[in-house]
């Protein structure tokens, strides 16, 4: 069995967003190799009913976005497609500009985004990890449920993605260099 | 959570509402069009400021965030209007910024058009789970009474509390019809007087949000034709006078 | 996307056993061009991480018989894991506050607990019942293995017990009013 096939056999059975270090652990191998792994995997997804989803250390199989009309027809639970203005923007800030700190978010909004986060993390859209350069602070980015949900297989296929991210850090950087990290 | 909600009427928060009085005059985002939208945005948040909290969704820290902004404001407008004020260093970078916030912001609200586009239009899905699934009993070795109080008392520490910004404090320093008025009494009082003076005599704490709003309390006595505004040099005081002792009219 | 991928996505979904009619129905075509592109999947799945599984008249997507003995490492390491934080908070809640529902879990923690949730119930230390007031939805509670492994007979023999579960309530309380059992 190649690598990519233990992998693709490993995500199916977990069925949850893998760090792609465990997958390295399990696999008892190096994560370069797991990388080309899964650019091979992804290769041979292509044209199949199946994709990859993947974001940073994060990766996870799903239905292929091509096939989602027929999976909603089979579906019993009804998707909440709902997020409103300041979910919006929140999510927008975080996919184009992720991980980012609160400050930061709240200085792009100018209002105070706790709560709408904290309602996003409830719906498992965004999740946050520790600041590694601020122990006590936290950085938002974006969770593999929420690129499935947007139907991308990875960030970079957000439209504008490449110009947009270039044009908000040259901001950040301009603005906030004395408080930012 | 209605009650946490961020809205002064329609607008999520100040840099909406000012988008959106820009683009109502449709003009583009410069320090010029700031400065044409600064008497709009007052007149907007004026409506709200008496309001108690809760009501239209208002809550006193982002009544703080709304006033800091029309701080901003002013100082675009006075510094269009009076070449000759003195600004700090600080203070010229929020002017500089707040230009730069809303394009940024612009292009936020943008992109967030991409996000409405595709959210669950062509979703990928995980597998459903499985309702049948085989469980083994492996606890840990972590399980310990300790630990699971150590847990819970963690998870009741994290809990989200209400606002706790002290609403006295707020109150005062947002209330900007009050150093309107105040200001327009002195005035008729003394025929005569200088800034300075008026911040320091007056009984509020001279910090910077409460100069920045006795200061348009002078500007909009200004524009209304009650006072005419005096500065001799650069960073030098300015002298205030009434035109009209007899009609301060507001 | 061909048949054979089609079939893929929805079998991948459904996650078990589907009746070769109900694919046909589906699909919105006939039996026998589903048998086609049955064979053909069968064929593009040679030599990868998953493989058909045939039943009677339903087919299933599995885990190729190659990768066996790896998904019984995992299932193992599983099994053997630290629960972690977050893994504890959420036992903790459920021992303090159960029997409650998922949402309610997630408004306490602030972020989604679905995968933790499946976790603690493939550990057994955690079992759901239909929720009273929600047919589709379920309410978690500790299973008597967990009680007995904390050496408890009782749930009010947690340390604390009144004073956490009455501090988790008010909180609960005062939000979610309508959402609880």
């Amino acid at each position: 069995m190649t690598l990519d096939a233990k992998i693709e056999a490993i995500l199916f059975f977990k069925n949850e967003p893998t760090d792609i270090k465990d997958l390295a652990n399990i696999l008892d191998t190096s994560l370069e190799r797991v990388h080309f792994a899964l650019s091979d995997l992804e290769k041979k997804l292509e044209g199949r009913g199946l994709t990859l989803v993947h974001y940073e250390n994060a990766v996870m199989l799903g239905t292929a976005k091509e096939g989602s009309e027929l999976i909603e027809k089979i579906k019993k639970e009804e998707l909440s497609r709902e997020l409103g203005k300041a979910g919006l923007e929140t999510l927008a800030i975080i996919l184009y500009k992720g991980p980012i700190a609160r400050a930061t978010i709240d200085y792009i909004r100018g209002v105070n985004s706790s709560f709408i986060l904290r309602s996003l993390m409830i719906r498992g859209l965004v999740d946050r990890v520790q600041n590694p350069n601020d122990s006590r602070g936290y950085l938002y980015k974006p969770t593999l449920e929420l690129l499935s949900f947007m139907g991308l297989s990875k960030l970079e296929d957000l439209p504008e993605f490449n110009t947009m991210k270039e044009q908000v850090e040259k901001f950040t950087r301009d603005a906030m260099a004395e408080d930012q990290p | 959570m209605d009650d946490f909600a961020i809205k002064v009427g329609e607008f999520e928060g100040p840099l909406d509402l000012l988008l959106g009085l820009i683009e109502r005059k449709k003009l583009h985002i410069s320090e010029v069009s700031l400065s044409q939208v600064t008497d709009d945005y007052i007149a907007y948040l004026k409506q709200f400021e008496n309001l108690p909290t809760g009501q239209a969704g208002t809550s006193l820290s982002n009544m703080a965030n709304f006033i800091l902004v029309a701080s901003t404001l002013i100082l675009i407008k006075s510094y269009s209007l009076i070449s000759s004020l003195a600004v700090t260093e600080e203070e010229k970078e929020d002017m500089e910024d707040l230009a730069k916030r809303l394009k940024l912001y612009h292009r936020i609200k943008e992109l967030s058009g991409h996000i409405k586009e595709l959210f669950g239009q062509s979703t990928i899905f995980a597998k459903e789970n499985s309702n049948h699934f085989e469980s083994v009993f492996a606890p840990s070795g972590e399980i310990t009474r300790k630990n699971i109080l150590g847990a819970i008392r963690s998870v009741v520490d994290n809990l989200p509390k209400k606002e706790t910004v002290p609403e006295a404090i707020i109150k005062k320093v947002i209330s900007l019809e009050e150093v309107i008025d105040d200001l327009t009494k002195r005035i008729q009082q003394s025929f005569k007087m200088r800034f300075s003076d008026y911040t320091k005599s007056s009984n509020h704490r001279e910090d910077r949000v409460n100069i920045i709003v006795s200061f348009l309390g002078m500007l909009e006595l200004i524009k209304q034709g009650i006072i005419e505004a005096k500065q001799e040099y650069i960073f030098a005081d300015i002298d205030m006078e009434s035109k009209n002792i007899a009609l301060p009219r507001y």
